[in-house]
């Protein structure tokens, strides 16, 4: 154990921090035109992928050609802790940085890859995912949506939801059932549609925060026309890549959650003296006693994430990474519940004309509590989180 | 003690009920929320039906219920969310005009409540603190009555109701009057529950003509201010528990109704056990609320005690709820075009407005003698 | 709905309370002859039992052969406030009174009344209840304890644990097997079982606080011979009697625990201040508001509490009592912790010398903490009434 | 920052377990508990095995292990419950000494413990407060030396040390002195894990000589004796945490043990959560811990704050699993028969001394910026 990195990491930040000063966006430029759903690419995001994928930066851990520079697990935290200090998005476009392309690169084609996994990389094109469906949830092996070949080309039917960017995404990665004869998983398939392509129709679903910026959608597709050689790899090989694509950058995911804890901390740190001033003293204590708690959860998150994270780099495994997603997410909850009593009437004020460049605009805490709940619900809820960590790591019996 | 409903306070319940789901449905709520609607005809059906008489004492051309018959309107409202001038006007406005006022001008804007004629509401906090000991806005007497500055927060429907009960600080005192909102500087807040419309209210030297003073600055002013405010504080805490109970009511449908992995989601034990926790909440807090309603009815003693424990159990209740009810609401709960956010709202708004949970729970401690010295005289 | 009594229910508190001052034991006789267990009869106890069977006070409600005076719900609530106010207990064999005389009353033969039950309302005989059994918990209808019918006698053979007061107990109620080859609840019966006969073996289980006070045992019963004529009403009758002995004052089981709550609240707010003072601004205004939850607990059970006992009493049924158990122990549980919290490094100190009356002796904090896991587990733990909870009053299917 | 164990540190860690295993058996905690037996062969043996030396620097005849080791050890006492003048002689005295006192002294009394010679203990706490600003206890200088009065409270092993460290105030500060415990007027305290002897300690007009004053009154001692604490914190925070650990250990198996209605209990789905609620309490406590014994090992600015951040999530999280620990066993573990309730006994004893979750957590407000400006100063 040791608190410090080698030095040999504390170059590689320092490389990165130079570079980072001479190309980063500005914040002026950020905020002029924020993204508007996490597959919108304004211009100053499409050049700053560009810029990061030409100087090797984009994903520090890939090779040179694919915009990295072969760095190591422990480099690739210290760059993504940097951006994040900085207040510079990675990507506007995160599913598809993080899971399309990678999936792509992993299954597909030359040519898949030329048209549609370098463009990511180079910040020409943004991508959606297609995987949750009104009937199948977080079941992705319950999934009906239909890709039946014909000739050249694959027909697709059925209806996507709670589909991220959606509403933007120039393709989609879609998940769909090509042999309903095979057992639930074995049917499964990928292929790539491009969001133009006649007989889509994408119903944005405006969330209880900032329904004017929707971010996930309902996809409707009805006799919709793939070409053939859009398929993601072999037939009914979907489950495989599932696994796959949700894997990509598995061992950082959680890092993404505490930088959010520790950004919503400091915020709050700066915010909190002069709301605890407005109080008596009774609940003054009270409340900083709440504050108090929140951060300990916040220092536990990044030690716990370092601990699970120094396993990992051993070459373990690492209980605590089963632990860190519901972790970050709920301390985020409990923070953001709490920031909203400490400003007492304030909190009741909408936020919304204080956008911030991410296009989130959650700036007033209540809103931030009620959006922490896309944290808690998706991408595996709270209590699926609990079930995976008392059957597979504390080796429970199943319900 | 007994704190079931006699066959007459069940009757008027289904009553307002009945009257509520014809007049204010959810679909107005969304309207609201969506800028395609406003809240004018509930009230004015409200004053056809006689409703602001309803608590308005006989003698002031009222028909002279008590306080459990408001706080049995205010479950309604609670329940159903259904906005209007009622609330602020009935238990913000007129308890502050019947406990505070002299006889003449409690006659005055009584029987104009009573005969539907006026909205009013009740600008008291300060800094984010309903209480007397934050008023820091100034009485002072002037040529023709007493002149207000100072600024008052968050007041509720501050922005429409006609009249505005303002508790100011003169050199004896508190002191309390009566304002047209038309000559009040204010200043409307968009907030996250656009039914519960708030706005800050700045006193820039506005004159009250002393027909209009409810009570001139004097130290027995505080304690009538306090009685006012323990009904606004009762009545808000029996709507946001009943708020909070219609959200573990959807919560708790949706569990038997949504299927995953084969079966109702509410036939895991995880949830079920989250679900009776709620319901204890609700529970909790509703038993409270009834409790705190009967004390002022009786006007027993323990009344203000008495609100504080309602109002910061609904508080707690509406934490837990609102948490619990989106959570296992799932992503449908998380959308816009799902009903029930507007109940998660108005829980949140309920336990700011009037001091939270851990306000009371102060207040609480200081009742008991439990909080430090300093405390006591703060 | 109002907060006051009918004057004829104030009329009836102020009889009572004028007997009460005439015929109660003196603090001094409680505190010199503890009782040592709940099947436990000290002299006084004995002496106090008969004299409130004489004047119709020990169950009000009953007719006055049986030591009652035909009192309503709302009269039994009022007297048995009076009695927890006065610190006097009811009785110190609490299944005794409570369970076993009134089920040999609903189905004891004339014999059995004479011999079993009058003795113990005479405060004669205190009885102890066997029910609970190694492998069976709370599941009743998984008893394996058997009596085998053998001309004029039973014999019997098996184990019980949990058994309160088994070690100072003169006869037992016990449910046994008597049809093995019946449906499981169809098989049982009950027996009075003299606690001298041969083959009984005692064993008691002392606690995780006051070791040296055992009130729970394990019973082994070896070829124990039972008079046929101890059977108590009808063979294989037990499931029936069992659901009646465990309702039997059912209306006012939530009482005790609310009494208890409130007790315990008293006391808390009487020690709260000093202790308070010892502590700095900011850790006291957080135990104060500690505190202040438990007190809100403590009167919202007595709100519920009242709640649904209107509802019984209007002859309605009452949710409000499924929660009851729950939420009063719990909340207990929750108050002693925070007051073991409040009292600091007073807290780890052991309680012992300063037994009360009723023997239970907890008197620290620390102590009345673990205790209270007795009231979260037994007679149906938390995590049952949950279920109950959810499936009998908010109907949510079984799982 | 790299929070998992190098395999010298495993190997350290394994080697601690497998000897108290030996030396340190459930059996002897329960014959402590029973009046039966006492820890004095543990110590000797200890002794034997070099352990006293362990953390001593190599300049006093120690073995010069930093602070890793010493929470390694201190995770596997809490582990084991392995009683005796260990955690007292090492995590308390010792750093007392080293940090606050001058070279001779110093060389003396480490010198004396390295060579398992002396145990010993420190004396801080007044009115149940382990903090420097709760010393009121008086140092006065007498010919001879200094004299010391006022009352020490909770002294861990104060009935049995050799050497108890009292810190007291003077005219100029905080001072500390090195007394040997026939010397103090003693007051042993039945407390419920007889295992964490604790005793109060009469200062009674008793006169240290010069020699054994670590350090005189001065307003630089204030910092040592938090830097000495700030050890004792966190080797009582991971030995709380282990404990906490144990439990949960416990727990888990017996849930996959025990059946009930035809299945473990285990695999019920409230229960499952609450399992898993437990492990993360645990594991939030067992980082913290890490993180804080990394802050001391390398003496980084953030240790203090570090040693609170570990105590209050010790605290937090002995909260919860002593409660559900023994919840979930159901009746066996309410036996005095069991061995569960030696640990759950134990991790009540480890939140209260030193400083429970609450002070600690006061602690962080204040270095936060978030109490009360009186309270910066108190």
């Amino acid at each position: 154990m040791k608190l410090t990195f080698d030095d040999s990491v504390e170059a590689f930040r320092r490389e990165f921090l130079d570079w980072l000063a001479d190309n980063r966006p500005t914040d002026a430029e950020m905020a002029a035109d924020p993204a508007l759903s996490s597959a919108h690419l304004p211009a100053w995001a499409k050049a700053w992928t560009r810029r990061m994928f030409d100087a090797g930066w984009l994903v520090p851990s890939w090779p040179k050609e694919l915009g990295g520079r072969d760095a190591g697990p422990v480099e690739t935290l210290v760059y993504l802790e940097e951006l994040t200090k900085a207040h510079i998005p990675r990507t506007t476009n995160p599913q598809g940085l993080g899971i399309v392309a990678p999936s792509i690169l992993d299954y597909g084609s030359p040519e898949q890859i030329e048209r549609y996994a370098m463009p990511i990389l180079r910040g020409e094109r943004a991508a959606c995912l297609g995987m949750s469906e009104p009937g199948a949830g977080s079941d992705l092996a319950a999934l009906s949506t239909r890709a039946v070949l014909d000739g050249d080309h694959f027909v697709v039917n059925g209806q996507k939801v709670w589909t991220s960017g959606a509403n933007y995404a120039e393709f989609c990665f879609l998940f769909c059932r090509t042999d309903p004869s095979a057992p639930k998983h074995k049917g499964i398939s990928v292929v790539l549609v491009d969001m133009d392509t006649p007989g889509i129709t994408v119903r944005p679903l405006p969330e209880i925060v900032h329904p004017d910026k929707p971010d996930l959608n309902e996809v409707f597709f009805t006799d919709v026309v793939v070409p053939a050689e859009n398929l993601v790899g072999q037939m009914n090989n979907g489950w495989a890549m599932a696994n796959g694509s949700l894997a990509h950058e598995r061992g950082m995911v959680w890092l993404n959650g505490v930088l959010m804890l520790e950004e919503s901390m400091v915020k709050l740190l700066a915010e909190a003296p002069e709301a605890l001033d407005r109080l008596p003293a009774q609940e003054r204590a009270v409340a900083a006693d709440q504050l108090v708690t929140s951060y300990i959860d916040s220092v536990a998150a990044r030690c716990l994430g370092y601990r699970g994270f120094a396993k990992l780099v051993r070459g373990g495994s690492a209980p605590e990474q089963a632990l860190m997603k519901a972790f970050s997410s709920e301390a985020g909850q409990r923070m953001a519940m709490r920031a909203a009593e400490l400003m007492g009437d304030r909190s009741l004020d909408l936020g919304h004309d204080q956008a911030v460049a991410m296009g989130m605009g959650i700036t007033s805490w209540m809103e931030r509590y009620f959006g922490t709940f896309g944290g808690t619900i998706s991408a595996g809820s709270s209590e699926i989180q609990r079930n995976i960590i008392a059957e597979k790591v504390l080796g429970l019996p199943r319900s | 003690m007994d704190l079931e409903f006699t066959d007459e306070e069940a009757e008027l319940r289904d009553n307002v009920r009945d009257v509520l789901a014809g007049i204010a449905p959810t679909s107005l709520v969304r309207a609201i929320y969506e800028g395609t609607g406003d809240d004018t005809a509930v009230w004015e059906q409200m004053v056809q039906l006689d409703w602001p008489a309803l608590t308005v004492p006989e003698a002031h051309g009222g028909l002279g219920y008590g306080f459990l018959a408001q706080a049995i309107v205010a479950e309604q409202l609670g329940l159903s969310l259904a906005p209007g001038a009622y609330l602020t006007t009935a238990t913000q406005f007129a308890p502050a005009v019947r406990e505070i006022g002299g006889d003449e001008v409690r006659e005055r804007f009584l029987a104009a409540v009573a005969a539907g004629r006026i909205t009013g509401t009740l600008a008291l906090a300060e800094g984010g603190r309903w209480t007397p000991e934050a008023v820091q806005a100034t009485a002072t007497p002037v040529d023709g009555g007493w002149r207000l500055d100072g600024r008052k927060d968050s007041v509720l429907r501050g922005d429409t109701a006609d009249e505005v009960v303002v508790v100011a600080r003169g050199g004896a005192g508190l002191g309390a009057f009566v304002v047209p909102r038309g000559e009040l500087e204010v200043h409307p807040r968009q907030v996250i529950d656009p039914t519960m419309a708030v706005a800050d209210v700045v006193l820039d030297g506005v004159v009250v003509p002393a027909d209009r003073v409810l009570a001139e600055p004097g130290p027995q002013v505080e304690e009538a201010v306090r009685r006012a405010l323990d009904e606004a504080v009762v009545a808000l805490a029996v709507a946001t528990t009943a708020t909070c109970r219609r959200i573990f009511d959807m919560t708790l449908e949706y569990a038997k109704e949504r299927e995953q992995y084969g079966r109702p989601i509410g036939s895991f034990q995880a949830l079920k056990h989250r679900l009776a926790e709620m319901y204890l909440a609700v529970e909790r807090a509703s038993s409270l609320g009834w409790f705190a309603a009967l004390t002022i009815a009786e006007d027993d003693p323990r009344r203000h005690e008495a609100a504080s424990l309602a109002k910061a159990a609904a508080g707690e209740c509406q934490r837990l709820v609102v948490g619990d009810g989106l959570q296992l609401h799932g992503g449908i709960g998380f959308t816009w075009e799902h009903d029930l956010h507007f109940w998660l709202k108005r829980a949140k708004v309920g336990d700011v407005l009037f001091g939270n949970a851990v306000a009371h729970r102060a207040e609480l401690a200081r009742t008991l003698g439990l909080a430090a010295t300093e405390e006591v005289f703060a």
